[in-house]
């Protein structure tokens, strides 16, 4: 695997299903794997102050950002045992309804799955230079801001 | 020295700029924001962060780069 | 939702990706998800004594494992919160590489799907009457024990 | 009185059937059981649970419905 060289995982505006669709295609022929996880972050249509979030305009320090997703994945292969890894993240504009964040571990075992999964996506949230605004639907806008 | 300074996010906002380049002839990086801070004085009550070189890092560091970013708190996912 | 009938959570053969893509892409009309979590269960080619797994046949107490299934599901939108949770099961056969159980939850909040969807996984592991057959490439066979 | 018995997965190669209506005029689960193992000298060493109405009960309980189902070890997913 090609896990040392740094590649971006910024994809321009959503996710697609069928992108995600495709990627499990690609793992059947993996079998030594047992189990998948995947996490999907899709964008809330919140309501804030009577306005409602229409979309999400995604910006990030990009080269900081591919180092920490690097780093993450490193860590997450050192932690578990895991078969695979991918992560995508969007820059640009997702509107709400869209995906905007896919991470997919495999393993031999679900364990590792479970375990990594949620590894990976806490340490996306805290230590990824990723910055979303809230695109409401009269064009006003509000920075959004992770809990 | 010359200092490149990148804001992201709610930061850009605030400086209306993406990126600038100062002059700096001081050492520490808490020298250079309070001289951003006296530039842009609505950047002082703003929760910000600072990278040199890709990784935080604290406002008493040395400052050993030419470019320091600046930013706010991360909201990806 | 029509979450008080119980529906047969059973498919047969193998689970397509396709499917899986599709059963995501309906849920982009839900805008109050922020988060999916999804567990993908594949056959192993496991090597055994010197055999190698080729594919998994399985039976159910379809009855009473479509009954476990629903009362897996009222429990988990009880302790969870939860927008809408999805179980698929093969039954017959599946091929090493092939998926034989796909679960899949979606909430507003991340943490919420994590825990649920940890928690399915367990319960149907150890409470639905399914039973595979490893059916070894020289058509030997024996039966799977779960770990 | 008349009972149907259900076998799954590895029980039903000991017992070359997946199910069979026997006569019982016992009371308990168990003793039905201990007929079975006369029937099938191969089934004593199974690891198995016992179900009725769809529920898993233990061998102590009364027999109360006329279907019993032998479930082996479960191995789904």
């Amino acid at each position: 695997m090609s896990d040392k060289k740094i590649k971006s995982v910024f994809i321009q505006g959503a996710i697609s299903s069928e992108f995600i669709g495709e990627s499990i295609a690609k793992h059947q022929t993996k079998i030594s794997i047992g189990a998948h996880n995947i996490f999907l972050g899709q964008v809330r249509a919140d309501v804030i102050d009577n306005k409602i979030v229409a979309a999400i305009e995604y910006t990030a320090y990009e080269d900081m950002a591919n180092a920490k997703f690097h780093e993450i994945r490193e860590a997450a292969f050192e932690k578990f045992e895991l078969t695979c890894m991918h992560i995508y993240h969007s820059l640009g504009t997702v509107n709400a309804g869209e995906i905007c964040l896919f991470v997919f571990v495999s393993s031999p075992h679900r364990k590792a799955v479970f375990d990594a999964l949620e590894f990976i996506v806490e340490e996306i949230k805290s230590k990824v230079p990723v910055f979303g605004k809230e695109i409401f639907e009269d064009n006003s806008h509000q920075w959004k801001v992770n809990s | 020295m010359k200092v490149t300074i990148k804001y992201f996010g709610l930061l850009s906002e605030v400086t209306k700029c993406e990126e600038e380049t100062i002059d700096f002839s001081k050492t520490l990086i808490s020298e250079l924001l309070e001289e951003l801070c006296i530039k842009y004085p609505n950047l002082i009550n703003k929760d910000f962060q600072v990278a040199q070189n890709q990784e935080l890092v604290s406002f008493d560091t040395k400052l050993l780069s030419n470019e320091l970013v600046l930013l706010p708190p991360f909201s990806g996912g």
